[in-house]
């Protein structure tokens, strides 16, 4: 049993002074980390896990004021010395960063910066290098002596994760920070780095001090989890008994608002109602007690301290500590709403894509004398969408979802292919005809701060279509206007607020208000929670299932996350390097994938259910860069059943598959796809529920 | 030297010459080799000190003294001038000088382009005879001044006179030996040691900078990086005058003639009392004061003091009276016009003046500061918009070289479009009277120059030169030209 | 690296050819004749006509472009219409002047700008912050003319510590060169210096905020390493780009330098043969300074790429 | 309807700051760079009010006078008040930057427009500017001194050209970044004509970065009228300005070194004034 405590906060309390007033990040908090164990820290965005986790390392700006103590085996990291605070550094603890691009110095090469880490512990030079090579190699770097003397831009986002890790770990430190290190990576790749997190940890007997707030990754790679609230901790404890049996309102009901693979896709999402604390201002009582419908009178009074629930179990709540059990009934029903699920008929489709190509061409120097080859960003789509249907497009980063959704509204010319719209021809449209069908199609982006004209007030912004296409007289454009804002669940009192002036969550209903507006048919949503929490994400998911019912509106639904597209969509459509490769029915597909790529996506989704410990197909290796794709089928180098594991399929090099109904609507793009099914079997744990 | 060789009695004090040293020498213009037929403000320092001309003027003592000829004598007819030539006088080059030097450096002042300044004085030579080291020039017409042209010409090689026109070689039987001109920087001379005048020059060798901006140029004195600044401004004199490391000379000369033009074309300017009123409006001792320290000569007649036309009475004409050009204004009728006033960049603060003036009297004013290229064009079309201002060096010459030759002013096709059949006449009268006419015609000359105002002086100018104490014994001719060898360092 | 090069100089080329057609253009253009002026007073059309014809003006506009050029390129300038002396012995003298004070001025940008940039970026709330940013605000603010005259006005008027103007050539005589060069060169340089100071300082709090340092600090890099080894490299780069238009600024500021310090460089033969309106030598001269200034954008830009390999190896 | 909407969230309200001017203007330096300013181009303006004295009016005997209660900053060597012609050299400048500036601002805006409008376009426009960008300031104005002729025209002009390049730049880049940016497309989304985009999304937001360079551009415009003019090539007498005054003055400094040095101190307190209010701005455009 591992029980030496290595790092040990006490009574931390971290500020940070500023002209718009103290922010009080985080307020007094206590935990230890002991020797090899791997401890997550979970909470939302703003909870203060990155300062907590940069206090571990004294890596907080100047401006931060700090109290309380941090101490590594005895000794307190914050009155520490220079020199001892660099020993300490790198040789004791290291640190791994969200951005992994950030993260590199970009004009130092890989093993430089590698060795530098040991080199500044006086480690000789060539002793570092070699050491570098090994290490880069013990993480998973592909040839790491030849990409010793490489950039970090030459490094795909994977990769270069890794040389972090690396350079973390190359001094043999006993406790490893991570901040979010799998956030910015597709799941595949996600999959990849956590089980080198997990082999490292078990081969050096590295702590590792896991921050994310994906409740997935702590399930599967966790041994204890540490919940942060609003500044404090909320709860903490064993990873598995907290996620069956969380002691806490709030991590009681963030597991519930995660979208899982297996839950029942016809329920409502759980959301959390409100928002965050503002850390200017933190509430005196317990911070999550104005969002807690369980909060009572003392909850905003008094903040709780954390109690022990069971072995090693704290959480900080005085009406669970109360009342231990029987408690999750109460907000299981308020829950308890179902919407009803849109059925799909035969009617005509309100959205063809046929054959869409697009590449985009490197820009052309003045006197460049060959054409580079461009990114091949759509190869062949074809899709159609029918009335109120959710069409999800799943697929890697840069697989040409973006561009494909833009191609629908005209946005993105392509270079060949059909978009039809309501069953007339995009591309020929001109003039008022565009216009005309423009009104038919919307857009949701992924980023509710940039895609509002932020000079802009939220009326005129939702007035604009109301205007161009003349919608509703002008005289009635105020009216509407209000009538919008509050169908998407806004305060139509905001009208005349600036963007700046609203939360993520609600820019991005203002941007469904707007796209609204011009009573679409199929509205284009890419990514629209991607940047929003969990809590604020169900809020949104549910605000457009709710609006799908009532309006009849088909979705074209983008995401990365398979599990939330499962949830919200009729059918699923997987795409690989700008090419579709499974199409199908949703439910129908996440239980049986008939495309080797789906299981592995789908086996790389990370599970908050700590028991879904699964066998999983991980990917090797990166996507192929789209300017370059291989050929034959474009998975090959990569797919499980493929010539790199299956020697003498030789056909996946040599001709790219069609996309061929496989079953009766179920389309798949494999030469094998009969032996998909027997991928999966392994999954024994995952219990899908077909709706 | 004797007693009467210019520059006998130089400046910079005296004692006891010594052998020796280089003087360096700042001037504010860029020397133009290419121009050194005739004397001009950016050749002056180093002009003399290559050339040499048939004869010098004394200004002193107002007589023609000895140069590369020993004598000189007019006949009494004035049609026939024999001068004899300085023996063992060498070029440069270490050819012989001798008579056919004299007539080649004629031949070429009456026939380059653009010719010698007062080349007039030729237009009636008939012929030239040699015979050893005797010159006879003779006219169809009796010559007067003469002696202005002699005494302005320098004595040109003909070997080298490709070079010399442009400016790449300078061969001379002066003081000093051409050595080398880098444009922007400077120009070096060293001592020639055949100078036919024994012993001279003292120094070793010459060294001129051009120093293009005037509080440089005085800081580079101050800073005893160089021995003389030449060209000093006025203001400039004054910060250095008080210091007594340094020797401040004003030329007695005052060779630089501030003057106002009027083209009698332009409306009102056609109106001989509108210009007459001008120059009595004009506050010419004001002028002095503020932009010349002081140092200047109030002058409305276009003679300096070393001009034989000089009078004193006609330096008070049109002496500042506001009462008499008001009255002047009135009778000359209704003026619609905007008087134009035209200058070139260095003559700006003595338009401004001027124009201010004439806003007393009641006359508008439009200041336009002129563009070397406008000046140019200005000069060729003879197409100034009204009053111009700018600066001649006409006036320490004899006047009928004025009449002749000075742009702003001669009978014919001067600057400002005035000609009249009696300035024609009394022009003639001039050249043709004999010496004890002279005073009379000059008289009536002048009176009649200042009668019609189309072209008055305002101030004469006097060049000021500052050096270090210890530099001694150099001098300046009538024509404002440095002159070297007998200058030393002590 | 060496693609890099070869993508950026046809354009520099290419930059340099328009602009010299655009300045030959402009005398094209001119009204009159650009012999004029030399003939001065005794111009007559005659006059004018075969002075063209002598200096080849009397040809099409294309020869005589071509002709130009061509000449140019084999380092013949011309013939000055003014002087009539080749420009190559005009122009030549001058351009070791101007090299001279340039490289000095130069050399005091990089210096005491990587100093102040440095100082600027470090110094917190010390009293090196309060007099830095003194210096850079004044000093931001005020023309290099100004400095110019006021050093003037304290070293060699009043104080007569160090001379007014004028230039004894650095090889020929070291010590008074030098003694010469001080004041011009730091007139010249005091607004450039701290224009790249401030760019300097800019760049490097930029840098500050990366991640990537936290990361060399997370390692346990030295504060002096992480400034030195990453925050430096890295704001470099683009600290080259700034000094490369300092370089550029300096072509002009040089012209008045020279003239207050009497300089006998390049800018005071400019300012001469726009005064005389020496329409040829003013096209030479701005052409070489226009062809000296692209270069030295292309040697940044190298330089720039060189630094940063994500331009070096992207391209 | 409320029913399906769980939230009940309410923004803190933030104070509307929309124009970024007046958020530069309460940084202390902000405040401080355009108070400057602006009190001396009020002092150039109201010169006719402010001006006790005619700056053309000449006083005999009166030259190159000391400071004292008649002339505050004394006389010039014509005896004209320095301090009358100080206010009127600021109006002039003030003149020559309120119509430089702008008018070079808006051809910079125009072409970088137009380079945004076609690729060809944009290489055949970049390759024009680096030609005029390889021009130094004061050997453009030397040059097109010697072919125009110096004056206040000449000044006026090299301004606008020197300005040109920056504006242009700035307005092409942040017209191609703003134009992918997802609130533009947004607004092709909903059928937003071009040039309504244009006007209403893309200009609006791609002004920030001008307005900076705007500010910075009159100071470089005060910096070349005095080059100029110390060069000989800038605003001709009589007219006074900032820079002639200086040129004028130099010989003056052991006499009178109000000539000089108050014009001198007038540009460097603009110049930093506007670098102040231009960091500033820079700032708050920054923070957004
Ligand atoms: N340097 C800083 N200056 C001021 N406030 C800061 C600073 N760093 C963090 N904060 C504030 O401290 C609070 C906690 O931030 P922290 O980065 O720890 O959150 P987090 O839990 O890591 O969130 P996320 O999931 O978004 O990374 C936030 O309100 C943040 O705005
Ligand atoms: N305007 C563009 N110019 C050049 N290449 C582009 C452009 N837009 C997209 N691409 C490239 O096309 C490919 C597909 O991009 P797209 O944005 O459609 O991917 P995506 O699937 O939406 O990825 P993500 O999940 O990261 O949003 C990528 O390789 C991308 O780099
Ligand atoms: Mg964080
Ligand atoms: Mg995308």
């Amino acid at each position: 049993m591992k029980t030496e405590t290595l790092l040990e906060v006490r009574g931390l309390r971290v500020e940070f002074p500023g002209s718009a007033g103290t922010v009080h990040a985080v307020r007094g908090i206590d935990l230890g980390v002991r020797a090899g164990e791997r401890l997550a820290i979970v909470g939302e965005s703003g909870s203060g896990k990155t300062v907590t986790a940069r206090t571990l390392l004294r890596l907080l700006p100047a401006t931060a004021a700090m109290t309380g103590q941090v101490l590594f085996k005895g000794r307190d990291v914050l009155a520490m010395g220079d020199s001892e605070l660099r020993r300490y550094r790198g040789g004791d603890a290291a640190m791994v960063f969200q951005d992994s691009l950030a993260a590199l110095n970009p004009v130092m090469r890989i093993g430089e910066q590698v060795a530098e880490a040991m080199r500044v512990h006086g480690v000789s030079k060539t002793a570092a290098r070699s050491r570098a090579v090994d290490m880069l190699d013990l993480v998973g770097v592909p040839d790491p002596q030849r990409r010793v003397d490489e950039y970090p831009h030459q490094f795909s986002g994977g990769m270069r994760q890794r040389v972090v890790i690396a350079m973390a770990l190359v001094n043999d430190p006993d406790v490893l920070i991570c901040d979010e290190p799998t956030t910015a990576l597709d799941v595949t790749v996600q999959a990849q780095i956590l089980e080198v997190f997990a082999r490292l940890n078990e081969q050096l007997g590295t702590a590792v001090v896991l921050i994310t707030h994906n409740l997935g990754v702590v399930a599967s790679l966790c041994e204890r989890t540490v919940v942060m609230y609003g500044g404090r901790i909320a709860e903490m404890g064993d990873t598995e008994q907290l996620l069956t049996e969380p002691a806490h309102p709030y991590t009681a009901q963030l597991l519930r608002s995660v979208p899982r693979l297996g839950v029942e896709s016809t329920r409502r999402m759980h959301a959390i109602p409100g928002q965050p604390p503002d850390p200017h201002h933190p509430p005196q009582g317990c911070p999550f007690a104005p969002r807690c419908a369980l909060a009572e009178e003392r909850c905003a009074v008094e903040a709780p301290d954390l109690t022990r629930r069971g072995h090693g179990h704290v959480a900080a709540c005085w009406v669970t500590a109360d009342r231990p059990h029987g408690w999750e009934t109460v907000s299981a029903d308020e829950i308890a709403v179902t919407a009803r699920r849109p059925v799909s008929s035969a009617e005509r489709p309100v959205l063809v894509v046929e054959d869409a190509e697009k590449t985009f061409l490197p820009r052309q120097g003045l006197l460049a004398r060959r054409r580079q080859a461009g990114v091949r960003a759509l190869d062949g789509v074809s899709l159609a969408i029918r009335p109120a249907e959710t069409l999800g497009l799943v697929g890697e980063s840069g697989c040409g979802k973006s561009t494909l959704g833009r191609a629908v509204l005209g946005l993105q010319d392509i270079d060949a292919g059909q978009v039809l719209v309501a069953g007339d021809d995009l591309r020929a449209a001109r003039g008022r005809e565009l216009r005309r069908l423009r009104r038919r199609a919307q857009i949701v982006f992924q980023d509710p701060y940039a895609s509002l004209n932020p000079r802009h007030t939220v009326g005129a912004l939702v007035a604009e279509p109301l205007k161009i296409h003349q919608i509703v007289p002008p005289d009635q454009i105020a009216a509407r206007v209000d009538q919008l804002l509050e169908l998407v669940g806004l305060n139509p009192g905001h009208a005349g607020r600036l963007p700046r002036e609203f939360s993520g969550g609600q820019r991005q209903r203002i941007a469904i208000a707007r796209a609204l507006a011009t009573e679409p048919d199929v509205v284009v949503l890419d990514e629209p929670v991607s940047a929003l929490d969990v809590s604020l994400q169900a809020q949104v998911v549910n605000l457009l299932r709710d609006l799908q019912d009532r309006l009849g509106v088909a979705y074209l639904f983008i995401a990365h996350d398979i599990a939330l597209v499962r949830y919200m969509s009729d059918r699923i459509a997987v795409m690989y390097l700008g090419q579709v490769v499974e199409q199908g029915d949703a439910d129908e597909v996440c239980a049986d994938p008939l495309h080797p790529y789906t299981a592995s996506l789908l086996s790389a989704v990370p599970d908050p259910e700590p028991k879904a410990r699964r066998e999983r197909i991980i990917l090797s290796g990166d996507v192929p860069s789209p300017a370059n794709p291989p050929p034959g089928c474009r998975f090959h180098t990569r797919c499980p059943i493929g010539p790199m594991a299956r020697p003498g399929r030789e056909i996946c090099v040599t001709t790219p598959p069609p996309l061929a109904e496989a079953r009766p609507g179920r389309l798949t793009a494999c030469h094998f796809a009969t032996d998909v099914p027997g991928l999966t079997t392994s999954r024994e744990n995952t219990d899908v529920r077909r709706g | 030297g004797t007693d009467d060789e210019p520059g006998a009695q130089g400046q910079g004090g005296s004692g006891t010459p010594k052998p020796g040293g280089t003087l360096t020498i700042a001037q504010p213009a860029e020397a133009n080799p290419a121009q050194a037929l005739n004397q001009n403000i950016a050749n002056q320092s180093w002009r003399r000190a290559v050339y040499d001309c048939l004869v010098d003027y004394d200004p002193e003592r107002r007589e023609v003294v000895e140069g590369l000829a020993t004598s000189w004598e007019t006949s009494a007819d004035g049609r026939q001038v024999v001068l004899t030539l300085r023996e063992g006088v060498s070029w440069h080059s270490g050819r012989p000088f001798g008579a056919d030097d004299v007539e080649f450096t004629i031949d070429t002042a009456i026939n380059s382009t653009p010719s010698f300044q007062l080349a007039w004085v030729f237009r009636n030579l008939q012929g030239i005879d040699m015979s050893g080291t005797t010159v006879t020039l003779d006219f169809s017409e009796p010559v007067t001044s003469i002696y202005d042209a002699l005494s302005l010409m320098t004595v040109i090689d003909r070997e080298s006179h490709d070079g010399f026109v442009d400016g790449t070689a300078h061969v001379g039987t002066g003081p000093f030996v051409w050595g080398s001109f880098a444009p922007g920087t400077g120009i070096t001379l060293r001592r020639n040691d055949n100078y036919w005048r024994g012993g001279r020059p003292y120094l070793d060798g010459l060294e001129i900078r051009f120093i293009t901006r005037s509080e440089a140029l005085v800081s580079a004195v101050r800073s005893d990086q160089v021995d003389m600044g030449l060209n000093l401004l006025p203001l400039d004199r004054r910060t250095v005058e008080g210091d007594e490391r340094f020797d401040v000379v004003a030329y007695n000369t005052y060779g630089a003639a501030l003057y106002v033009g009027a083209n009698v074309e332009v409306e009102p300017l056609n109106r001989k009392e509108i210009r007459q009123a001008i120059h009595y409006a004009i506050d010419r001792q004001r002028i002095n004061d503020e932009l010349y320290q002081g140092q200047g000569k109030v002058s409305a007649a276009p003679w300096s003091p070393t001009s034989s036309g000089y009078d004193e009475k006609w330096a008070q004409a049109y002496s500042r009276d506001l009462d008499k050009a008001k009255s002047l204004v009135a009778a000359a009728g209704p003026i619609g016009e905007v008087i134009v006033v035209e200058a070139g960049a260095a003559q700006s603060r003595a338009a401004e003046i001027v124009a201010f003036n004439l806003s007393e009297i009641g006359l508008e004013t439009d200041i336009q500061i002129l563009e070397p290229a406008l000046i140019t064009e200005r000069f060729q079309s003879r197409s100034f918009a009204g009053l111009y201002l700018a600066f001649h060096g006409w006036n320490t010459l004899s006047p009928i070289n004025v009449v002749y030759s000075a742009a702003p002013m001669r009978v014919e096709n001067n600057l400002f479009r005035f000609a009249s059949d009696e300035y024609a006449h009394l022009a003639t009268e001039l050249a043709t009277a004999d010496p004890a006419g002279a005073p009379a015609a000059i008289e009536a000359l002048t009176e009649l120059i200042l009668d019609e105002a189309f072209c008055l002086d305002v101030v004469h100018t006097s060049n000021n030169v500052v050096s270090q104490q210890n530099v001694h014994g150099w001098s300046y001719n009538v024509w404002d030209e440095m002159l070297f060898a007998d200058a030393w360092k002590s | 690296m060496l693609r890099y090069a070869l993508r950026r100089i046809p354009t520099a080329v290419l930059t340099c050819v328009v602009a010299s057609i655009g300045i030959f253009w402009l005398v094209q253009l001119l009204p009159g004749s650009p012999v004029a002026m030399v003939l001065g007073e005794q111009a007559t059309p005659e006059s004018v006509a075969a002075l063209e014809a002598e200096a080849g003006l009397d040809r099409p506009f294309v020869v005589q472009y071509f002709d130009w050029i061509g000449g140019l390129l084999t380092g013949d300038l011309g013939v000055s219409y003014v002087s009539r002396l080749p420009i190559a012995d005009l122009v030549g003298p001058a351009v070791g002047a101007t090299l001279e004070l340039a490289l000095a001025s130069l050399l005091v940008t990089v210096v005491v700008g990587l100093a102040l940039g440095i100082t600027g970026a470090v110094a917190r709330r010390r009293p090196a912050t309060v007099a830095y940013r003194l210096i850079s605000a004044i000093g931001f603010g005020v023309p290099e003319y100004v400095v110019g005259v006021l050093l003037v006005f304290v070293f060699a008027v009043t104080l007569r510590t160090l001379p007014a103007g004028g230039r004894v050539p650095l090889l020929e005589d070291p010590g008074t060169g030098v003694q010469h060069l001080v004041l011009p060169a730091i007139a010249l340089s005091v607004h450039s210096a701290i224009v790249v100071g401030r760019f300097l300082e800019t760049a490097l709090n930029q840098q500050m905020d990366e991640e990537y340092l936290d990361t060399a600090r997370a390692k346990g890099a030295s504060r002096r390493r992480v400034l030195w080894r990453h925050a430096l490299p890295n704001a470099l780069p683009s600290v080259v780009t700034v000094i490369g238009l300092r370089i550029g600024h300096l072509l002009g500021g040089v012209v008045v330098i020279e003239t207050i310090f009497a300089w006998p460089g390049l800018g005071t033969v400019l300012v001469n043969a726009v005064s005389s309106r020496d329409y040829l030598l003013v096209q030479d001269l701005v052409l070489i300074s226009v062809a000296v200034f692209i270069v030295v954008q292309v040697g940044s830009d190298l330089l720039h790429a060189a630094l940063d390999p994500r331009v070096r190896l992207e391209a | 309807m409320s029913a399906v909407i769980e939230t009940t969230e309410v923004a803190a309200h933030v104070p509307q700051n929309r124009s970024r001017i007046r958020s530069a203007l309460r940084s202390p330096a902000g405040m401080l760079g355009a108070g400057v300013v602006i009190a001396i181009s009020a002092l150039g303006l109201l010169a006719p009010v402010l001006a006790a004295a005619d700056p053309e009016a000449q006083q005999a005997g009166a030259s190159l006078l000391g400071p004292s209660g008649d002339h505050v900053l004394g006389t010039d060597e014509i005896g004209r008040d320095i301090f009358a012609r100080l206010l009127y050299g600021i109006r002039q400048n003030v003149i020559v930057v309120v119509l430089a500036v702008p008018l070079s601002k808006a051809i910079g805006m125009i072409i970088g427009l137009l380079s945004t409008m076609h690729p060809r376009i944009d290489t055949a426009v970049q390759r024009l500017l680096d030609v005029l960008i390889a021009f130094p300031n004061l050997i453009l104005g030397a040059c097109l001194a010697a072919f125009l002729g110096a004056g206040f025209e000449t000044v006026v002009i090299v301004i606008v050209l020197i300005g040109i390049p920056m504006a242009a730049r700035l307005t092409r880049t942040a017209v191609l970044t703003q134009r992918e940016r997802e609130y533009v497309l947004g607004a092709r989304a909903v059928g937003a004509s071009r040039l309504g985009v244009l006007f209403r999304h893309v200009l609006p937001n791609s002004l920030d970065a001008l307005i900076v360079n705007f500010v910075l551009s009159a100071a470089t415009a005060i910096f070349v009228e005095g080059g100029l003019s110390l060069l000989g090539f800038g605003i001709q007498p009589p007219n006074p300005s900032l820079g002639s005054m200086v040129d004028a003055g130099l010989p003056y400094m052991a006499d009178q070194p109000f000539y000089a040095l108050a014009p001198v101190a007038v540009i460097t307190a603009l110049v930093i004034g506007l670098n102040l209010f231009a960091d500033a701005l820079n700032r708050a455009l920054r923070r957004g």
